[in-house]
């Protein structure tokens, strides 16, 4: 069961659960955390193949990247959330479909 | 039997359902509160996986930033927003959300089928007499949790019985670097969300 | 001085240069400048060029040599290596002349022709520019320079057309002439690539070198199609430039521009830069017989499908447009049978009586305060007498009816070549293709003789139709115009009597001045042929004379006023006779002309509607769905953005699944 | 820590320390001085990079590995940041005076600039996934920002937001594809990566690792704006303020492309199957035709211009692929040649635009152009010529790009597509021609009966005017400089 095969799935579960989010949701505000959790499954799978296969080696170069990715994606999510702020302010919704004005 | 291999399928199963349950409960949860708290709830068991891939480390990060920090700037965003009842159904047409699923679906059929078969054979734990465990000794595992050894634990460094070992001076050296530059990254981020989000009055006056 | 004169080779950098300098000059600070400075500098300044350029001409007469000067090393990057050099032989020596000699003229009319508007000296600027650029096509001894010039004509082409931007539709003509000229330059630079790919260089004389001394790869790449796909290439930036089929549409419209500018690029030289580059690369072109075929067959039908609309044409600028695509067919008829010598004699004395034609036209124009419609002119060579003279000439020049006037030289000289062509591939071998496109090139003559007279009556000799008072204010524009005219007119008689051949009592000094360049070999027609010339010339000027006389006599006399004419009361013998004389017009009407006429008229709708327009529409129309399509995906929303770039993703994967699968 | 890596990383320390300082100019220098401090500071900060940037390319004798191979300072990568710190200067330039315009505070606006500035020249030489990665970050979140800077205007937001959430979309791609090149080798440096995909112990994971660098490159795609992946470029052009889309067309672009570039040499070596190259076609064929094709039908010129960057992404690509074809001898200077071209003529228009735009409002319309090169001379002709130098016409540095491309395409046997590219170039050229027209329509605007132009813009484009013309005659020095 607690195999890399089953890891990398599980992983890639999460990343499509998080990409449908960012597909079907109006609301801006989901599509970060859907953002979020594919981040989030992107770690998962780093660090399942640094456990399954460099773990031996004493490698952990996967931890490093996901500490990485974990402070960028609370950066883009900081700056995510101030312009979805901004927006609210403009606009007093945060609607993926009102946000529509450039298109063509 | 406490055979660990059992153990960790069994813990890994738990983890990974509850993951996923959650994760689906943020896409398909209408209110965005809800979403917030599942996401929060995701993240949880997330983290417990990467105590199974012994990375305590990471684990604790995972809980500190993203529940810690990123969850509560997400829920005072929800707050200061605050939406109306109505616009919470924020879904597209049917059509739509049919397609996104079926492609999602097929990403998902195709991406672990791919990757299932590139790799040559199925890839289990780490054997136990490779990597004897987390903690050189029985008394370093008694003393799990003192202050003591803090960086142990949060370094999680393990036993090398490979005879290969990677440089670690070229390593740390490496990550000088990004870890710079990711911190001049958070700088960009506070001074973005200061420009963007602070209040208008002063500008308006 | 004399020293400058000798080491003319020197400086003739400066011939291209001047003209640069009078464009710096009168673009950047021409506002302020007085008129007459700014006319001073547009016209000294091409002047200078023109005397150096006679100069270096009488040095390579004098020495036979050629004049070249390299300037060194342009650029270098990835094996090529690009130097500058410009180059004056016989070729590039005489065409330096008919650009900078016409050119200058050209610049002088526009003193009178362009009085009072208040972009003069942008207008000037932009002829320095343009001869400048023409000059740099002609002069550059690689092809890159070739091809820049080439670009910097079809630019100023653009620029002068749409002179008058005022109007929307000059701005829309001038971008069609640009475009189409791009789409022409697109085949020339594929095919300077390539040239460069196969030759690895891409100086004209290098080109040369390389054919002579490797004739084994050479040979390979005859066989392999090579050379024909170059030449085929390089034939389609000319097409585009000199205005052939199927690129020819940018030219009737590009009488937009002023008239002098239709003098100066759209009749005397930007459009014979397709001809000279033939020229200039004639050793490549002779290697492929296709090519030359083809040639021979794009110039033919351009020639002889552009005379038959010219002679339904109303605007007298679009008649004279049409001839000159006509023309331009016959040049590369020449050139397309290896008689390149007479090809480039005909682009010279069709560049002294095209440029009088549309200045004479020009004059009309003024005259009759910017009307172009002939049918609401007439009766114009009592009011003009200068000018309608001046045409005259010109059009003797243009139908080529009257022996050694400079057009009838070069014409005759082209279908007696094309009479002698023994080729044929394919289809056409076994066929006498030499006397078929005589044929072609003949009927052409005629229609030329026709349409030429057609336009003399409608315009100077009918009856006016203006009203009284215009009629009475119509007068010669000023004398720098007349003078230009006059000067032109000469040119056009005498600018022939360089390439008298033998038959007619001369011996051809053009084509042994420019045999230099044009290996001797390569041109038929030194051997006598007995009478054949004499009967060819017999029959196209006899022929041509006849047509001549009727299109006079139809649309000079009473054509579409014959009630008019009966009703003034002159005697019964008189009436009847012009009574007869419009029952003859009528069977004209019915046998030749309404026939031929709604023919050529339905051919040019036809083709022009239906196949060029829809070509170009179809390619509108293609666009627009790309980007009707391109609009669906680009919907504004972020959702529908994620979806397509997971779309793009799973595309790549799928296709990579794909294709690792098989392994 | 020794001189050699002291002087390696001299840019990005002086791009920190200016970047603080000019944040720190709000709190100490009054309102009215500020904004002058501002941009004085930050024009030396970045001139200041220039010349470092420049001693070490002239200095330059051997790839310089620096922290365990974390960074490569090399010839390329030098030479992208430079073209990248020039358009950043000429971009800076424009901005003076007219940053207050779009935002209140200029040291923040300078300070971000100077910031994303520093995240493009650590992509250029990052040597390995992490550095890449997060260079890439401080790149994007920074250019994020200034996306969005216009608080005031709806578009800035809604162009902001759409950029963030398409950039992370892309990035967890990119992600994604990055732990499968991990997973595959356990290496995160371009060279190890390579090595470790080629070796023979790793064979059975070379197929996961090339599904990575698939992955990898749709990030890479996305940045630069190609195909399948450009979706966002229209509409972040359009809303974001101006200037700052002239900083995404030239800066980022370039800076993408140096990483592209550098990724793409290491990655095709290891790719067998050849499938990135043959991928990589097609995204060039379609970029090309898609972008010009979409460029004809647009009325708003910050979005014709979005397009045609598009086909010049294109064109970029062709180059690159010409260069790909031959990995033993690449040939990259036709590439650093014409994205240098593309910088230049791309901030020019700019400055022009900028320069055009009255009290606040933004030229956006062909109509708010008409009639604006008979008010202003000077200003329509630099915008004429350099819509002209974008078309590719000849004596302009734009078709010296273009024809280097192309030359190396056909060099290369890349018939189908040297013949495609100089076709949608030919369709390029009636846009291009649109708005040269419109400069030159005599209906005038209302716009410009009052007019002055200040001296910054006039600057900008007098400079950017001579420079493209200079490398339209003397291309040569173009090689030299980036030589």
């Amino acid at each position: 069961m607690f195999t890399l095969q089953n890891s990398i799935i599980l992983g890639l579960i999460l990343f499509s659960i998080g990409a449908y989010g960012v597909l079907t949701r109006r609301n801006l505000l989901v599509v970060l955390m859907s953002l979020e959790i594919m981040f989030n499954a992107v770690n998962l799978i780093v660090l399942a193949f640094n456990y399954f296969r460099f773990y031996q080696q004493g490698k952990e170069l996967g931890h490093y990247f996901v500490l990485l990715v974990i402070a960028v994606a609370a950066a883009e999510a900081a700056v995510g959330l101030a312009i979805l702020v901004t927006i609210y302010r403009n606009r007093r919704n945060v609607d993926s479909d009102e946000l529509t004005e450039m298109k063509g | 039997m406490t055979d660990p291999v059992v153990l960790t399928d069994v813990l890994f199963l738990l983890f990974s359902v509850t993951a996923i349950v959650f994760s689906l409960l943020v896409v398909v949860m209408k209110n965005p509160i809800h979403s917030s708290i599942s996401l929060v709830l995701s993240f949880l068991p997330i983290a417990a996986i990467y105590v199974l891939f012994h990375a305590p480390f990471v684990a604790v990060i995972q809980i500190l930033v993203y529940a810690g920090a990123i969850m509560v700037l997400f829920t005072f965003v929800i707050m200061m927003v605050d939406l109306s009842e109505k616009e919470y159904t924020l879904h597209k047409g049917k059509i739509y959300k049919l397609l996104s699923f079926l492609i999602m679906g097929g990403f998902l059929l195709m991406v672990p089928y791919m990757v299932t078969r590139f790799l040559p054979e199925t890839i289990s734990e780490p054997k136990e007499s490779v990597v004897l465990s987390h903690f050189t000794s029985k008394k370093e595992a008694h003393e799990f949790g003192s202050t003591k050894n803090i960086g142990k634990l949060i370094f999680g460094k393990p036993v090398i019985n490979d005879p290969v070992q990677a440089n670690d001076n070229t390593l740390k050296s490496m990550q000088i670097v990004s870890f710079e530059l990711a911190s001049i990254l958070i700088m960009v981020a506070i001074v973005g969300a200061m420009i963007l989000a602070r209040t208008r009055k002063k500008e308006e006056r | 001085m004399i020293h400058f004169i000798d080491n003319i080779e020197n400086y003739i950098y400066l011939i291209p240069l001047l003209p640069l300098i009078g464009f710096v000059i009168n673009g950047l600070i021409g506002k302020n400048l007085p008129r007459g400075i700014v006319y001073f500098i547009g016209c000294i300044s091409i002047f200078a060029s023109f005397v150096l350029s006679a100069l270096a001409l009488w040095k390579v007469i004098d020495t036979g040599n050629a004049l070249e000067i390299a300037y060194g090393s342009w650029f270098h990057s990835g094996g090529l290596n690009v130097s500058i050099g410009l180059k004056v032989d016989q070729l590039s020596a005489v065409m330096i002349n008919i650009v900078s000699g016409v050119g200058f003229l050209i610049h002088f009319y526009s003193i009178g022709y362009m009085k009072g508007d208040e972009g003069i000296y942008k207008f000037f600027a932009y002829l320095n520019l343009f001869c400048f650029a023409m000059l740099v096509l002609v002069m550059g001894d690689n092809l890159l320079l070739l091809f820049l010039g080439w670009e910097g004509v079809g630019l100023c082409s653009y620029l002068l057309i749409g002179f008058w931007y005022k109007n929307k539709d000059y701005a829309d003509a001038g971008k069609k002439a640009f475009i189409v000229n791009r789409i022409g330059d697109f085949g020339f630079l594929i095919g300077i690539f390539l040239i460069f790919q196969y030759f690895g260089t891409l100086n004209i004389a290098g080109i040369q070198e390389f054919l002579v001394k490797h004739p084994g790869e050479v040979k390979l790449l005859i066989e392999g199609g090579v050379i024909t796909i170059i030449t085929l290439l390089l034939f389609v930036g000319a097409t585009g430039k000199s205005a052939q089929i199927p690129l020819y549409v940018w030219l009737p419209d590009a009488m937009a521009g002023p008239t002098p500018v239709s003098a100066l690029i759209h009749a005397a030289t930007m459009v014979t830069a397709g001809v000279y580059m033939i020229g200039r690369l004639h050793f490549l072109f002779s290697l492929s017989e296709v090519t030359m075929l083809i040639i021979l067959i794009v110039g033919a039908v351009t020639a002889l499908y552009s005379g038959t609309i010219a002679i339904t044409q109303k605007d007298i600028k679009k008649v004279l447009a049409y001839s000159t695509i006509s023309q331009l067919g016959y040049m590369f008829m020449a050139m397309s049978v290896g008689a390149f010598s007479v090809g480039i004699f005909h682009l010279m004395t069709h560049a002294f009586f095209k440029a009088l034609l549309f200045l004479s036209a020009g004059s009309v124009i003024i005259a009759c305060h910017h009307e172009q419609d002939m049918t609401k002119m007439g009766g114009l060579s009592k009011r003009l007498p200068v000018t309608h003279i001046a045409m005259f000439i010109g059009m003797l020049a243009l139908s080529g009816t009257v022996p050694y006037i400079s057009g009838f030289l070069s014409k005759d000289l082209i279908l007696e070549k094309v009479f002698l062509f023994e080729g044929g591939l394919g289809v056409l071998s076994g066929l006498p293709v030499g006397k078929i496109f005589w044929g072609v090139g003949l009927i052409t003559a005629l229609f030329t003789a026709f349409y030429s007279f057609r336009l003399m009556g409608m315009t100077f000799w009918a009856k006016t139709r203006m009203k009284d008072e215009d009629y009475h204010h119509v007068k010669e524009p000023s004398k720098a115009m007349s003078t230009v005219l006059i000067l032109l007119a000469v040119l056009s008689i005498v600018g022939g009597w360089v390439g008298i051949p033998e038959i007619l009592g001369g011996n051809n000094p053009f084509h042994s001045f420019l045999s230099k360049v044009f290996d001797p070999t390569s041109a038929h027609g030194e051997v006598h042929h007995g009478n054949t010339p004499y009967i060819l010339m017999g029959v196209s000027t006899s022929l041509g004379i006849i047509l001549a006389i009727i299109a006079a006599f139809m649309y000079g006399k009473n054509w579409s006023f014959p009630e008019r004419f009966t009703q003034k009361g002159i005697g019964k013998l008189l009436h009847r006779l012009s009574y007869n004389k419009y029952y003859i017009d009528e069977l004209y009407e019915v046998l030749f002309v309404k026939t031929i006429m709604k023919g050529s008229r339905l051919l040019w709708k036809w083709v022009d509607a239906f196949i060029i327009d829809g070509l170009v529409n179809g390619t509108g129309r293609l666009a627009q769905l790309i980007a009707k399509l391109g609009q669906n995906v680009q919907t504004g929303n972020v959702n529908t953005y994620a979806l397509s770039i997971v779309l793009g993703v799973m595309a790549l994967l799928t296709w990579f699944m794909i294709a690792t699968y098989n392994n | 820590m020794n001189i050699t890596t002291l002087n390696g990383i001299l840019p990005i320390l002086i791009l920190t320390g200016v970047g603080l300082l000019v944040l720190l100019v709000e709190a100490f220098i009054e309102r009215d001085r500020e904004r002058r401090f501002a941009f004085i500071l930050s024009l030396a900060g970045i001139i200041a990079t220039l010349v470092s940037l420049f001693s070490q390319l002239v200095h330059h004798d051997a790839d310089l590995l620096l922290f365990g191979g974390a960074l490569i300072v090399d010839h390329t990568g030098l030479a992208f940041s430079i073209i990248i710190c020039l358009g950043a200067l000429l971009v800076l330039i424009l901005s003076h005076r007219h940053v207050t315009r779009i935002h209140r505070n200029a040291g923040e606006f300078y300070s971000l600039i100077l910031f994303a500035t520093l995240g493009m020249h650590a992509l250029t030489i990052s040597n390995d996934m992490m550095t890449f990665f997060v260079s890439l970050e401080v790149m994007s979140v920074a250019v994020y920002i200034l996306a969005g800077v216009n608080r005031k205007s709806l578009k800035s937001n809604e162009s902001a937001l759409k950029y963030l959430i398409l950039g992370a979309f892309s990035t967890a791609f990119l992600l994604l594809g990055i732990a499968f090149v991990y997973g595959a080798t356990g290496q995160m440096g371009f060279m190890e990566i390579k090595e470790a995909l080629l070796s023979e112990a790793n064979a059975p994971f070379q197929s996961v690792g090339i599904l990575g660098l698939i992955l990898i490159m749709v990030g890479f795609i996305f940045k630069i704006g190609a195909f399948p992946f450009q979706q966002w470029v229209p509409d972040v052009y359009e809303g974001a303020p101006s200037i700052v889309t002239a900083f995404m067309a030239t800066c980022v672009k370039t800076a993408a492309f140096a990483i592209l570039l550098r990724g793409l040499f290491t990655f095709f070596q290891a790719d067998e199957s050849g499938f990135l190259m043959s991928a990589l076609t097609v995204i060039t064929v379609l970029t090309m035709i898609f972008g010009n094709f979409m460029a004809l039908i647009q009325s708003n010129i910050k979005r014709l211009i979005a397009y045609s960057g598009i086909a010049h992404t294109g064109y970029i690509l062709l180059a690159i692929l010409a260069a790909l074809s031959d990995p033993a001898k690449p040939d990259i200077t036709p590439i650093l040649f014409y994205l240098l071209v593309y910088t230049l003529m791309t901030v020019g228009a700019f400055a022009v635009l900028i320069g055009a735009s009255r009290g606040g409002e933004e030229v956006e319309t062909f109509e708010d152009i008409r009639g604006l090169g008979y008010k202003h001379k000077l200003l329509g002709l630099f915008m004429a010529f350099f819509f002209f130098s974008l078309a590719g016409i000849p004596s302009t540095a734009g078709f010296m790009g273009k024809f280097f491309i192309f030359k190396a395409a056909i060099s290369k046997e890349l018939y189908a597509l040297a013949v495609i590219g100089i076709l949608t170039a030919v369709v390029s050229v009636y846009y291009y021609l649109k708005i040269v027209v419109y400069l030159y329509l005599k209906e005038e605007n209302r716009r410009y009966e009052k007019y002055s132009i200040q001296w910054n813009y006039l600057l900008a484009s007098f400079l950017t005017f001579l420079l493209v013309l200079f490398l339209g005659i003397f291309p040569q020095f173009g090689f030299k400089l980036l030589k």
